[in-house]
Order: structure tokens, then C-alpha cells, then sequence
């Protein structure tokens, strides 16, 4: 297990530090911390021991802290960083009591599964329950999300490619690392995971759907991948608490595929929209437009990394997919009654995803790269330099590969799948005896080609026939503005209208219009409700109780005096 | 000696009284020494064996307590020019006499429940101790004066000596006179303190100084 | 001064080489704790003296020579405590290091500094005066047995069956508020903020590094004793409410503290709970907590002396001046955010270590509810002390601090450096001699009948 | 030599056959208006037309408006040779292929909408959203029906999901399966655009859905638009009738006429309902897509009870 997480960490950092030419004005801290992080990361993965496991853990947690406030000096950034700061702290603590109770079940602090006779009822419970709190921050399940999206927002864009390339994933590691450990999963965690699953995802991209900042939208899309990966996940651990191999290892495989290409086509997401932000100066979805005209490499780029996340083939994003789906069916052909009330919300979940998403990306892909310009700073975008599109090359480059070639890393997640449920290691079938991995490949190339023979036949005929140039047919109205464009808000309105009921839209638009409007507008925005109705109230209520306490100590000496009369009565009548 | 012993400790009660009723500071500062001055013969009752270091405490003890100390407060009384006349900060002066008394009374009954020793069984001394050491920390407490402070301080000193004259022999001489000297030193750094504060303030109330808090 | 200091510790140093020392007939004694104790507050005194030699040359023009006197006496009473095992001369000691700091507690001879050296003054001995009394009482415990009555620690432990358990638990009692008070143990540490804000840097680091940790040694000695009687559970129990209390008081304390001194002090506040808490949970805490003892003065001392360097470069203490400390002084500002996550005991720093290793004993002998409510309060303190030290680190630093004034020296920021590569070191790697002597101390507080 | 034989009837079937139906439809539809209307090879006669023809691009576009139609077009082909036609199975057959199915027409969505958007018009934008957002609902209730049989065939290959094993549940799981076919009808509309979801030929753009979309395109590349709308229809088409008539009587010369019969019948009915309906308001669509899914998962839930 360790041994695949590295060399799929290995990968990610080669293309992490050629990414670091790509903003030159963050100083040295900035790459300290990167190293920094990268370090944490390495130790935290080939840890076999919890004091290490901690260390490499929380080193990395805080040089992404620093990575995230890398421009202090603006008010928003700091506030960010801290919600991220309080929540990976709170994550810590939460794995500080893991690995105690672990140390207290099996005695040592070496990581290593547990054995079910010294095992006490109720340990095992609480092994999972704080892995899941501690590790499920980290890794931004949904309702423990709150510090995710804001704090892609602001740093700097290879960082964001980075923490939700990476960082996240080491949540999912924890995750898969200790459910490993435990003996006999009962069936619920695994369908507990599974709606954690299902709600991370559904949730995570109709917030998505709901975003105007470019790199929050990207950010929110992180949720509903990992919603999806934790989804494999609990599938596999149902099909370990039923010995079920074939739904461990599609549920289990669909999962750490995902981790990788979500790791791939996330990178090669923040690495475009950086570029963008790099040429446009700002994040507004809506005040972008046009860029495939003045930076097509990018818009490219974005492209597949669209078409991937949407898990569309023929990209990597569609195969692990693929598995998923193909393990959810699984446990309803053949499977008993419990796991199928899994599968049974499971399925269309994954499905409603997919569309979302997809909805998701022809709306982000639409408002930033076609039409026509909506600002200023869009129109005098420029193409960014080959330091900035190299990485992004290579990214497209492995979306592809995987994509088209699945069968090559059969074997690694093999590896990595028996490495988690030890039974796998000898009997039970491959990987690639339940995926049919070859006929994807082939159906892969078959679309290609097919695509290219379409275009070359459609090339073909308008060589043939006149070809003229002219303004787009405005149903009438002639010379059409920019401003007349469909925006994103306008784009998402149904989509968001219909998830009204969680995402709490704040709409602004004028409301009676009188019969010729003078001039109307419609524009929306999505606040993150765990964070802003739930989280914040409860710190507020907080730190109002305790500056009420404070009354205590007013500076009277003779009260002090009392105070410790007072303790010494009450500690003389403790027995 | 014990006939003489208990009468003895009837004056030193009686002198915490005197302590808390008394308006003026000079008055206080008095009882004060003359209950050190008391705890100091004390100690010859207590010991059968009369041993040179008993003696040697003993003058030690009514030097400190019953002199130097007054003595020095007294002096820095004058150089702070406080005017006298003190209020008890909480309740009046009927009030905190009230629970002197009553503390006392509890003294008494708790030290009966407590598993003492045989040979101290019928003693005084021990509720005597507990009842000053609660009187010092009513008047640490109930009054706003600084020095009146130092004077409960005082107070709760001598009650706690007089728990500890049970049993001189625990505490050998060189520690004795440690925890004297400690006492006296610090008295004498409050006293400075007292000093500084009346300087500051034109008075030497506590209330100016509640401006740390939070 | 640092000569002295100097001189001290390589005094010290011998001293730890050798074996336990007997000196004035068992009065004085270098066991394990004392070995403790004794080496890393000279160590402490030395990064501190350091620092002070160019603090007091900041341009104070106050008298430096009482500063001085008083900082070294204070340094041999603190020695005094540590080494005796006899209970009263323990208790003299620590007395006198009350009365010693006072005067450097009033340096600045402001109002403020004023009233807060009085309520230092009285509340401590006030408490100390419990101590005593509760002395008094262990000693009556022993008389009470017909035994002959004595204070030496040594003979107490080795005839704690017999003595009588009222008195002593009355006595453990009295003890631990007394003591309990030159701690900082809640609800007693009232006047641990007001001290620790307002005396100088270097002052506010000997006290909340070296002091408490002494008044913490003498609960020690009584607690043994208690142990060794057979009635560890009951002082164990007090102990763990106290230390969570305390825990909960400094949070509650911390939280939109305006006062970076005073967050400091009340920091302090919960790691004397958190020292006590550990003894409290015993087996294998109490080695964490005897570690954390260490961690917390080496953190608290870089904390402190940065925060003076804040301080002086901002001429104010409160949250509302200071912003930006980071690119005000590069260095003083990055160890102060270093020494706020090292205090809030996030990995790889020592006190993460040694409250590691507390919360694995709590939660690993099923004290279930004392370990979360453990854990819950650290969460709190890391939101409450970070929501004022971030701010105060990062931003842009106000206009008012622009002016060129208090640069990083090397004297302001090698000690701090040094300290907190201490406590890194701690946190990394224990050296083995050292790890043997704090198993030996732990070993020492354990249950020996 | 059998499945080369059916490999090449299915192939010729699914690309000849397609733009018949639209011509059926639109027959059915003028009789039932009492016109004579076009001829029912009409649309053939228009592809050829259009590939005839030049074309005219907006200037804000990108290559993005000309791959649209490409992909659109390629990926309903692909599409059609996956589906088994009469019984046989396809020429593009595996474990899990209709996950394949559902989402390359997904991407060809993609790309249609993304062409839409090129154009920078308001009302392809506004087409390209609505298109979206139904395609949202259509999905969850493809893969409810999907489930239902799965569960029925204990298969995840096309083949045998749709194959004649089918035919045998419909006596015991009749009820589910009458569900899905329903739920699945109401897709097929969805996805084709008809009414009454849109009305493919109204002469009002606010109105419409999917060919609000295409108004930029011109000539060849509107061209493999409509060619590849009809091929999709031919996709959704052939699961209905798969689904509704499993039965196959073993000799080809007997299947393949029953199924393109059933494809016939298919295309009148829409002509039917098309023209007994009238479209939905925009905002009622969300819920008749809704009550699809209802109808598949009822399915499922009577499947697993």
C-alpha cells in the first residue's frame, strides 16, 4: 500500500515542483513550504509508526497553512487560513485520540492491523469514528468541508492544485489505512460511507454549480470527488464485511483510481485556471469570457481537464467511474438485501453526479472560454509562457494515458487492494478479470478516431462548399453585446432553483419589474451553508460565554483572597 | 502549666477580637504585637523540657512579633501618613465581629471531631489556631486598607505558629528562624510595597488598584 | 550576570554527573526529580540572563542593580528548593523566592506594576502560609503515630503507612492550594496574569518557566508522600479536577485576550493544569507530564522573551497596536508563531510529545471522560490563543511601528532560537540520559510499597 | 458467419434507418392535422441538401462550434452500435457497456452545448442550460431502469439485459418492467427534444430547447447535427421496443423484420403523442422528468421487496 501511495506521490511532486516557476512573485517562502509540505507528505505516507504518522501529518498541515496565507497582507486570506487552521488543528486532535485508543488496543504505536481477540467491544467503534471525524476534515466530506473551498480560493493556484491534488487525498489515505486495520467491519460503516459518499457528492457539485469564483467552483468539485472515492470505499468495506472480493476490489479500485485521476485532472484544472487568473487578473467567472480566441493552449488544457472530470471517456476520469458503477451493480445482481439498499440510492446518485457536473463544466467552460469577452481585462488576456503550460502538457498527457491504457496500472492498484484486505493477496480474481479494461481501451481509440475521421470529413466538405464569415444569427436582433451573453448565474438558475432547498441561494434582481424595464440584471450567489448556519454561529455563542466569564476576575484582591478560602473549604470537603 | 496555658489562649482569642473591632489602626497593629508577645510565652508552656533553643525561639519569636514588626509598621504608618480610622470594606464592624465569633465557635467544634493526639486532646490550642487563622483571613478579606491586609496576614501567621508550637521538635531551631525571618522580611517588603502605593495613590485603599483584570 | 549563571550551571553540570548527594544529614538531596528540576532551570536561567544582559541595556534607566541581586537570589532559593528534602527548608526556600522576584516584578515601577506586585506579594503568601500550614499538619500526622516527628522527606516516605490519613490528606490538602497558589493552579492563579503582564520579558519567563515548575516540585514531594501512604487515589483525583479546571480556566481566559502578555500568563495557567492533570492520571503520564514540565519552560521562556522583543519594537502589548510582527521582525515574529504552535503541542515539537503521551495514558487506562475533556480544552485553547497570535504575526504592521526603532539583535533572538531548538530537540529525539533519569524520577513518584 | 451476417444488418440498419423515423413521425403528425405533409423520406432528402451546401460561422466562434457536431454525431454512432438490435448481440458488446452508453452521449452533449455557448448568443446559451439541466433528471432515471434489469437478467452486458431472457420476466416482474418502459418513453422524448418537452419545429427560440441550440450552425455541419439527433433517437427508440418486445423466435429472417417493426410503431407513437399534446411550460418539465425517475425507482423498489 505504502509502496503504491509513494509512487503515485512521486508522480504528482515531479509535476509539483516543475510548477513552481509558474508564480515567480511568491518569494522563498512560498517554495520552502512547498518543500516543506512535500517532505511532510513523504514521511507521512512511508510512516509505519503513529508518532511519525503525526509528524509528517501536521508538518504538513502547517506548511500548507503557510502555503494557503501566502499573501497575509490581505484581510479574507488570514480569515481563511485560520477556519483552515482551526479545522486541521481540530483534525489532530482527533487523531491524537486515534492513535491512543489504537496504542490501547493493540499496544505498540506501530501502525499494524489489529488483532480480533485483545479487541474490546466498542474500541473498534471508536477507532472508526474518529478516523472518519479526523481524517474526513482533512479530506473535506461534506459536512466537515467548511475550511475546503475558501481556502483553494486563496492560495496561490499550484498550491490549490496541489492541497486538492494531494493533501486531501492523504485524508483518504488515513482513512483507508486505518479501516484496514479493523478486523471485521460491520456492514454499517460501510453504508455509512457510501451516503457520506453520496452527500459529499451530490451536495459538493450543486454548490459547485452555484460558485462565480473560478477556483471555489474547482474547489467545491474536490468535495464531490472525494464523495465519490469515499463512495468506492464504502463499498469495498461492505464487500469485506460480506467477503465479497469482487465488490472490494471494484469499490476499493474504482476508489484509489479516482484518487489518482481526480489527483491528475484537479492539477490540471487549478494549473489552467491559474494561468487564466494569471492573464485576466480575476477569478469572476462572469466577467471572463472569450479566452479560446487569445489563449487557446489553456483553454485546451481546461478542456480535457473538463471532459475528464466529468468523467466522460474517453479520459482516465470515466474509467474509475466505471469501476464504481461496475461494483454498485455488482452487489445488486448478486448480492444480499442490505448491501442493495447501498447500491439501490447509490447508482442514480452517481449518475445525477455525473450530469451535474457535467452541467457544471459546460457552464464553466462556456462563460470562460467562449463567446466573446465580458471585461476589459478578459479581452487584453494573453497566452501564458511554456514554464506555466509544460506541466499542464504532461497532466493531459497522463489524463490520456490512463484514459486509454487502464490495464497498465492494473497491477499497482492490485498491489495496493491487497495490501488492504490481506485475503485478496492469494485467491480472489484480478482487477482485470471483472473490468473489462481492454474494451475500453479499444472503445477509447475507436471514439478517437472516429472524431478525427468526423472532422476530417466535415473539414472536407466545407472545403468543398462557400464558407463565410459573419456575426452570430441573434434571432433578429442584430449587433449583439457581450453583455447580452447567457452568464453563469443565468446558466446555473434552474439547476440551483431545483437544490434551493440546501444551497440557500442569496438571488438579486429586481422584483416588480414595471412593462418596458429600464435595465435589469439577475445574479446569485451560493454562501456555504455548514459554514455560515452552523459553524460560525456556535464560535460566536463561544467566545460570547466565555468574555461573560471574565467577570470573575475583576482585580478585586480580597474576591482573589476569597477565591482560595473558597477552594480550600471545597477541596477539605471533597471526601 | 496547662491551667496557665489556657488562659493564655483566651487572651490571644479574645485579642483577635479586639483585632477585628477596633477602628484604629494603631489599636490593631497593638493586638496584633501583643498576641505575638503572647505566642512567644506560649512556647514555654507548651515544652515541659525547657531547652536553650526553646528560650533562644522564644526571644526570637517576641523580638520579631511583638517589637520589630510593630514597631516597624508603626514607622511606616507615619511615613505613608494614613490617616486612621478604617471601615471594614464588607459589612460593618458589628458584622464582621459577628463572624469572628462564629468562626471561632466552629473552630472549637471542629477541632473536637478531629482525631488529635492523646496528650492534646483537652488542649486549647489547637481551635485557638484554627479560630485565628480564620480571623486573618476575614480581615484579609473584609478590609479595603492595605496595611490592614498585612495585618490579617500577620494574623493568619500566628495562628498557623501556634498549630506549630504542637510540635517544636519537628521543626528544627535553623528552620524556625527561616520561617520567622521569612515573615519578617516579608512584612517588610509589603510594608515598602505599602509605602510605593500610598505614594501613588494619595491613600493606601486597595480600590485604586483594580486595574488588572480580564 | 550571565557570568553567574554561567557559573551556576557548570556547578550544575558536575552535580548531575555525580551520584545522589547526601548533604547536612539528608537535609539536602539530589535525587532524580532534583536532577530534574535542577539542570533545566539553570538552563533556563542561563538563556534568560543572556537575554536580560541586553534588555536592561535597552535604555531603561532604572536601577539595574537590585534587578540583578534579586534575579540571582531569587536563582539559588529556587536551587534551595529543589535540593532540600526537608520540607520546611523547602518551604523557607520557596518563601524566598517569593520575596525575592517582588522587586523585579515592580522593575517598572508604573501604577500597574505596583498593584500587581501587592496582589503577587499577598496572594503568594497567603497561599504559602496554607502551605506551611499544611506542613504543619503532615508533620503532626507523624506525631500523632507516636512516631518522632519530623519533616524530612526521607523518613515521612518511609514511614508513610503508618502515619495517620486524616491529617495527611488534610495536609496533601492545605499543600496543594498553598503550593498550589505559586503554581498558578485555578482558581488560585489570580495573580499569575497580572505579574506575568507586567514585569519585564525576561522576569515573566524565570517565573512562568522556572518558578511554577518549583512550586510544582514541592507538590510533588508531598504528593510521594501521600502515595507512598497508600492514598493516591485520593490525591490523584483532586489532582485531575484541579488540573482540568485550571485547563478550562486558562482557555476560557485566552480566548479574544487582548493582552499578548497576559494570554501568555494564562497559557501558563493551563499547562500547570496540564502538569498536574498528568500526575493526576499517573502510569505512564506522569513521565509525560515530568517531560511536558520541561517543554513548557522552554517554549514559555522563547514566548516570553519574543514577546518582549514585540513589545519593545511596538511599544505596546495589546492586540489592537501590534499587527504584522512578521515583517516588523522577521526572526522574533517567526519564532513567536513557531513557539504558538510548539505550546499548543502540534507535532514535531516537544510539548505535542509529552501531551501525546498523556492522553494515551488517560485514554489507555479508560479515564475515557478526563481524556476528552482533555482533548476538547486543548481545541479550545489552540482557537483561543490563535485567533490573537495569528493576527498579531501576520498583516502588514501598522504605520505607528514603521519607525525605525527595536531591531532583531543577535542577543534578543539567540536565546529564543536556542530555546526553541530545545524544544525541538525535544520533540524529535530524547537524549538517553536524559530519558533514564526522567524514567527513574517517574519510577521515583510511583507507588512503592 | 451468423454474427457477420447480423453484425452487417444491424450496422446498415442503424444508419439507414434513423432520419426514416423523423419522416414517419412527421407523416403521422400531418394526418393527424389532416395535411398531407412531407414525404417520409423527407429528411433524407434534407441531409443530402445540407451536405450540399456552404455555411456561414459566427465570427466569435472557436473550433469548439465546429467540433460540436462532429463529436455530436460520432458519438451517437458509436452509440448505435452498441445497442442489440434484434435479439443478437451488438457489434460493440461488454460487461458494463450501457455506463459507456450513457455517458457518450454525455460527452456528445458536451460538446453541443459548448458549441452552443460559442456562439456567444443569449439564446443558445439559454438552450445549452436548459439542454443541461434535464439532461440532470434524464440520467438517474436511465440508470434506475438500468438497475431493474440487471437485477432481472443478473447480467451487465446489454446483450443480456435486453437479450430474449427477457421476454420470461415479463410474465412474473411484469409491473416493473411496464414502469421502466414508461419511465424510459418519457427519457426518449427528453432526449430527442419532442414535445413536450420542445417542439422541434415552433418558430418561437424562447421556447425552444435543442434546436435553440443549433440555430448558428448552417449546412454539412447542421447537417451531422440532425443526422446524429436522429441516430439518437434510433438509440432510445431501440431500447423501448427492446424492452417492450424481448421475444425473439430464433431465425433472423423473423427478428429483425419484428424489430423494425417495433421501430415503426415507436416513431408513430410519438408522432402520436406529439400531436394529442401540447408542450409543457419550461418550468413543468423538471417535474414530468421527476416523475420518470419515480416510475423506474417504483420499479426497482417492487423488484427488491
Amino acid at each position: 500500500m505504502p509502496v503504491f501511495l509513494i509512487s503515485l506521490l512521486g508522480n504528482i511532486y515531479g509535476l509539483g515542483y516543475w510548477k513552481q516557476t509558474e508564480h515567480p512573485q511568491n518569494g522563498r517562502k512560498l517554495r520552502l513550504f512547498y518543500g516543506t509540505m512535500t517532505a511532510g507528505m513523504a514521511l507521512l505516507v512511508i510512516a509505519q509508526n503513529s508518532i511519525l504518522f503525526l509528524f509528517g501529518w501536521e508538518i504538513m498541515a502547517l506548511s500548507a497553512f503557510f502555503l494557503v496565507t501566502t499573501e497575509d497582507n490581505e484581510k479574507e486570506v488570514r480569515e481563511t487560513g485560520w477556519i483552515y487552521l482551526v479545522a486541521t488543528h481540530v483534525a489532530t486532535l482527533c487523531l491524537f485520540a486515534l492513535f491512543a485508543v489504537l496504542h490501547a488496543a493493540n499496544g505498540s504505536f506501530t501502525l499494524g492491523p489489529l488483532n480480533p481477540e485483545t479487541l474490546r467491544p466498542g474500541a473498534a467503534t471508536a477507532i472508526f469514528v474518529l478516523a472518519l471525524v479526523g481524517f474526513g476534515i482533512k479530506a473535506g466530506i461534506m459536512p466537515l468541508h467548511i475550511w475546503l473551498p475558501s481556502a483553494h480560493a486563496m492560495a496561490p493556484s499550484h498550491v490549490s492544485a496541489m492541497m486538492s491534488g494531494v493533501l486531501i487525498k492523504m485524508g483518504i489515505y488515513g482513512l483507508v489505512r486505518i479501516t484496514s486495520f479493523l478486523p471485521h467491519p460491520p456492514r454499517e460503516w460501510g453504508i455509512l460511507l457510501l451516503g457520506l459518499g453520496v452527500a459529499s457528492g451530490v451536495l459538493g457539485v450543486a454548490f459547485a454549480i452555484g460558485q462565480h469564483d473560478l477556483k471555489r467552483l474547482l474547489a467545491y468539485h474536490s468535495i464531490e470527488n472525494i464523495g465519490i472515492i469515499v463512495m468506492g470505499l464504502g463499498l469495498a468495506l461492505i464487500g469485506r464485511s460480506l467477503d465479497r472480493a469482487d465488490w472490494i476490489i471494484l469499490g476499493l479500485g474504482g476508489a484509489l483510481l479516482h484518487v489518482w485521476n481526480h489527483a491528475l485532472f484537479k492539477a490540471l484544472l487549478f494549473l489552467s485556471a491559474g494561468s487564466v487568473i494569471h492573464a485576466a487578473h480575476t477569478r469572476e467567472i462572469d466577467r471572463l469570457g472569450g479566452l479560446a480566441k487569445v489563449m487557446p493552449r489553456t483553454s485546451l488544457c481546461f478542456l480535457v481537464g473538463a471532459v475528464a472530470i466529468c468523467g466522460l471517456p474517453p479520459l482516465n476520469g470515466f474509467v474509475s467511474e466505471f469501476l464504481i458503477y461496475l461494483g454498485l451493480f455488482g452487489t445488486l445482481v448478486n448480492g444480499e438485501g442490505t448491501s442493495f439498499a447501498g447500491a439501490s440510492f447509490a447508482v442514480p446518485a452517481l449518475a445525477l453526479i455525473g450530469a451535474l457536473a457535467l452541467a457544471c463544466f459546460v457552464k464553466v467552460y462556456g462563460a470562460v472560454f467562449l463567446g466573446t469577452a465580458r471585461s476589459e481585462h478578459a479581452r487584453h488576456a494573453h497566452e501564458s509562457p511554456p514554464s506555466m503550460l509544460g506541466p499542464m502538457g504532461v497532466l493531459v498527457a497522463c489524463c490520456f494515458l490512463i484514459g486509454l491504457a487502464p490495464l497498465l496500472i492494473a497491477p499497482i492498484l492490485q498491489e495496493g487492494m491487497s495490501a488492504w484486505a490481506p485475503n485478496l493477496k492469494d485467491a480472489g480474481p484480478r482487477l482485470a478479470m471483472l473490468a473489462p479494461l481492454e474494451w475500453i481501451t479499444s472503445m477509447g481509440l475507436l471514439l478517437n478516431l472516429a472524431v478525427l475521421l468526423g472532422g476530417v470529413v466535415l473539414w472536407m466538405r466545407l472545403g468543398r462548399g462557400v464558407v463565410e464569415e459573419g456575426v452570430t444569427w441573434g434571432c433578429g436582433y442584430v449587433a449583439p453585446t457581450p453583455r447580452m451573453q447567457y452568464t453563469s448565474s443565468s446558466f446555473a438558475q434552474m439547476l440551483v432553483g431545483m437544490f434551493g432547498w440546501v444551497l440557500r441561494p442569496r438571488t438579486h434582481h429586481p422584483k416588480d419589474l414595471p412593462l418596458f424595464p429600464p435595465e435589469t440584471y439577475f445574479h446569485s450567489e451560493v454562501p456555504d451553508v455548514v459554514l455560515d448556519v452552523v459553524v460560525l454561529p456556535t464560535f460566536r455563542f463561544g467566545a460570547w460565554l466565555f468574555s461573560w466569564c471574565r467577570v470573575f476576575q475583576h482585580g478585586n484582591i480580597q474576591t482573589y483572597l476569597l477565591y482560595i478560602f473558597l477552594a480550600l473549604i471545597a477541596l477539605l470537603l471533597w471526601r | 502549666m496547662v491551667p496557665l496555658l489556657d488562659p493564655l489562649l483566651i487572651v490571644a482569642l479574645t485579642l483577635n477580637f479586639v483585632a477585628l473591632g477596633v477602628s484604629r489602626i494603631r489599636g490593631v497593629i497593638n493586638a496584633v504585637a501583643l498576641q505575638g508577645v503572647l505566642l512567644g510565652i506560649l512556647a514555654l508552656f507548651v515544652h515541659p523540657a525547657i531547652g536553650t533553643r526553646v528560650i533562644l525561639l522564644v526571644a526570637v519569636t517576641v523580638g520579631l512579633k511583638g517589637f520589630v514588626i510593630p514597631r516597624y509598621l508603626v514607622h511606616a504608618l507615619r511615613e505613608a501618613n494614613i490617616q486612621e480610622e478604617v471601615k471594614p470594606g464588607v459589612g460593618s464592624f458589628m458584622g464582621s465581629l459577628l463572624l469572628g465569633a462564629v468562626g471561632t465557635g466552629l473552630a472549637m467544634v471542629f477541632s473536637d471531631t478531629l482525631p488529635l493526639a492523646e496528650q492534646h486532646k483537652h488542649l486549647l490550642l489547637v481551635p485557638a489556631s484554627l479560630a485565628t487563622v480564620w480571623t486573618g483571613f476575614l480581615m484579609l478579606t473584609t478590609r479595603k486598607r492595605a496595611i490592614m491586609q498585612v495585618l490579617g496576614y500577620l494574623l493568619l501567621e500566628n495562628g498557623i505558629f501556634m498549630f506549630g508550637l504542637l510540635l517544636l521538635e519537628a521543626t528544627p531551631f535553623l528552620v524556625e528562624v527561616g520561617i520567622l525571618l521569612d515573615l519578617f522580611t516579608g512584612v517588610f517588603v509589603m510594608a515598602i510595597i505599602i509605602h510605593h502605593i500610598s505614594r501613588e495613590f494619595a491613600s493606601t485603599s486597595t480600590e485604586h488598584l483594580t486595574e488588572l483584570k480580564g | 550576570m550571565p557570568v553567574a549563571s554561567l557559573g551556576h550551571s557548570i556547578l550544575v553540570v558536575f552535580a548531575l554527573q555525580g551520584p545522589p548527594v547526601r548533604a547536612l544529614g539528608g537535609w539536602l538531596v539530589l535525587d532524580p526529580l532534583g536532577k530534574i528540576f535542577l539542570g533545566f532551570v539553570s538552563v533556563l536561567f542561563f538563556i534568560c540572563s543572556i537575554y536580560t544582559a541586553r534588555y536592561l541595556n535597552l535604555g531603561h534607566e532604572r536601577p539595574n542593580r537590585i534587578f540583578c541581586v534579586c534575579f540571582l537570589l531569587s536563582l539559588s532559593m529556587m536551587t534551595l528548593v529543589i535540593l532540600s528534602h526537608h520540607l520546611g527548608l523547602m518551604w523557607v526556600g520557596m518563601e524566598a523566592t517569593t520575596l525575592a522576584m517582588a522587586p523585579n516584578i515592580y522593575f517598572y515601577h508604573t501604577p500597574r506594576s505596583l498593584e500587581a506586585t501587592w496582589k503577587y506579594l499577598l496572594i503568594c503568601s497567603v497561599g504559602i502560609a496554607m502551605a506551611l500550614f499544611g506542613l504543619f499538619f503532615l508533620a503532626y500526622a507523624t506525631l500523632h503515630t507516636s512516631l518522632e516527628p519530623t519533616l524530612l522527606l526521607d523518613d515521612l516516605v518511609q514511614h508513610a503507612p503508618e502515619l495517620s490519613h486524616p491529617w495527611l490528606r488534610a495536609a496533601f490538602v492545605l499543600v496543594l492550594v498553598g503550593f498550589g497558589t505559586k503554581m498558578g493552579l485555578a482558581p488560585m492563579h489570580t495573580w499569575l496574569p497580572d505579574a506575568h503582564g507586567e514585569a519585564p520579558a525576561p522576569v515573566s519567563a524565570m517565573l512562568s518557566g522556572a518558578l511554577l515548575p518549583c512550586a510544582f516540585l514541592a507538590i510533588l514531594r508531598v504528593f510521594h508522600i501521600c502515595n507512598a501512604a497508600g492514598e493516591g487515589a485520593f490525591s490523584r483525583e483532586i489532582m485531575v479536577v484541579l488540573g482540568l479546571f485550571s485547563m478550562a480556566i486558562g482557555a476560557i481566559f485566552m480566548t479574544g485576550q487582548r493582552d499578548l502578555k497576559r494570554l501568555l500568563a494564562y497559557s501558563s495557567v493551563e499547562h500547570m493544569g496540564i502538569l498536574v492533570f498528568g500526575i493526576g492520571i499517573g502510569g505512564l503520564a506522569v513521565f509525560g507530564a515530568l517531560l511536558h514540565v520541561l517543554n513548557n519552560g522552554l517554549t514559555k521562556v522563547a514566548l516570553f522573551l519574543s514577546a518582549g522583543n514585540i513589545q519593545s519594537a511596538y511599544g505596546s502589548r495589546s492586540t489592537e497596536d501590534v499587527s504584522g510582527a512578521i515583517r516588523r521582525l522577521p526572526i522574533t515574529g517567526t519564532l513567536f508563531l513557531a513557539g504558538f504552535f510548539a505550546i499548543t503541542g502540534s507535532p514535531p515539537f516537544g510539548p505535542f510529545l509529552s501531551e501525546f503521551t498523556i492522553v494515551n495514558a488517560a485514554l489507555g487506562s479508560d479515564q475515557f471522560l478526563a481524556g476528552a475533556l482533555f482533548l476538547l480544552l486543548l481545541a479550545i485553547v489552540f482557537i483561543g490563543m490563535g485567533s490573537t497570535i495569528i493576527p498579531v504575526v501576520q498583516g502588514d504592521p501598522p504605520e505607528a511601528a514603521a519607525q525605525p526603532g527595536f531591531r532583531d539583535g543577535f542577543l534578543t533572538s539567540a536565546p529564543i532560537l536556542v530555546s526553541l531548538a530545545l524544544v525541538l530537540l525535544l520533540g524529535v529525539y530524547i537524549p538517553p540520559p536524559l530519558e533514564s533519569l526522567l524514567r527513574e524520577a517517574a519510577a521515583l513518584l510511583e507507588v512503592k510499597r | 458467419m451468423e454474427t457477420i451476417f447480423h453484425d452487417a444488418v444491424h450496422v446498415l440498419l442503424a444508419l439507414g434507418l434513423p432520419p426514416l423515423l423523423l419522416g414517419l413521425i412527421a407523416k403521422t403528425k400531418a394526418l393527424f392535422a389532416g395535411r398531407v405533409g412531407p414525404p417520409v423520406l423527407q429528411p433524407y432528402y434534407d441531409l443530402i441538401k445540407l451536405f450540399q451546401k456552404g455555411s456561414v460561422f459566427s465570427t466569435t466562434t472557436t473550433w469548439v462550434f465546429r467540433a460540436g457536431p462532429v463529436v455530436g454525431l460520432v458519438t451517437a454512432v458509436i452509440a448505435v452500435l452498441m445497442i442489440p438490435l434484434a435479439g443478437a448481440t451488438a457489434p460493440l458488446s461488454f460487461t458494463g457497456d450501457f455506463v459507456l452508453l450513457a455517458y457518450l452521449l454525455g460527452l456528445g452533449r458536451f460538446f453541443t452545448a459548448s458549441a452552443a455557448l460559442d456562439t456567444g448568443s443569449p439564446f443558445e446559451g439559454m438552450g445549452a442550460a436548459r439542454e443541461v439541466t434535464f439532461a440532470c433528471l434524464a440520467e438517474p432515471a436511465f440508470f434506475l431502469g438500468m438497475l431493474v434489469l440487471a437485477k432481472l437478467s443478473g447480467s451487465l452486458q446489454l446483450a443480456d439485459m435486453l437479450g430474449s431472457s427477457l421476454a420470461s420476466h415479463w410474465t412474473a416482474d411484469g409491473e416493473s418492467l411496464v414502469l421502466v418502459l414508461l419511465s424510459w418513453f418519457i427519457i426518449l422524448l427528453a432526449e430527442n427534444s419532442r414535445i413536450p418537452f420542445d417542439d422541434p419545429n415552433t418558430h418561437l427560440e424562447l421556447t425552444m430547447i435543442h434546436e435553440v441550440m443549433v440555430l448558428d450552425h448552417g449546412g454539412p455541419a447542421f447537417g451531422m447535427i440532425l443526422y446524429g439527433a436522429a441516430l439518437k433517437l434510433f438509440v432510445f427508440g431501440a431500447l423501448v421496443v427492446r424492452l417492450a418486445f424481448p421475444r425473439t423466435g430464433g431465425s433472423p429472417w423473423l427478428d429483425w423484420p419484428i424489430f423494425v417493426g417495433g421501430m415503426l410503431v415507436v416513431a408513430v407513437a410519438i408522432g402520436v403523442v406529439e400531436s394529442i399534446m401540447a408542450r409543457l411550460r419550461m418550468t413543468h418539465v423538471p417535474v414530468l422528468l421527476v416523475a420518470a425517475c419515480l416510475l423506474s425507482g417504483f420499479g426497482i423498489i417492487l423488484l427488491v421487496r
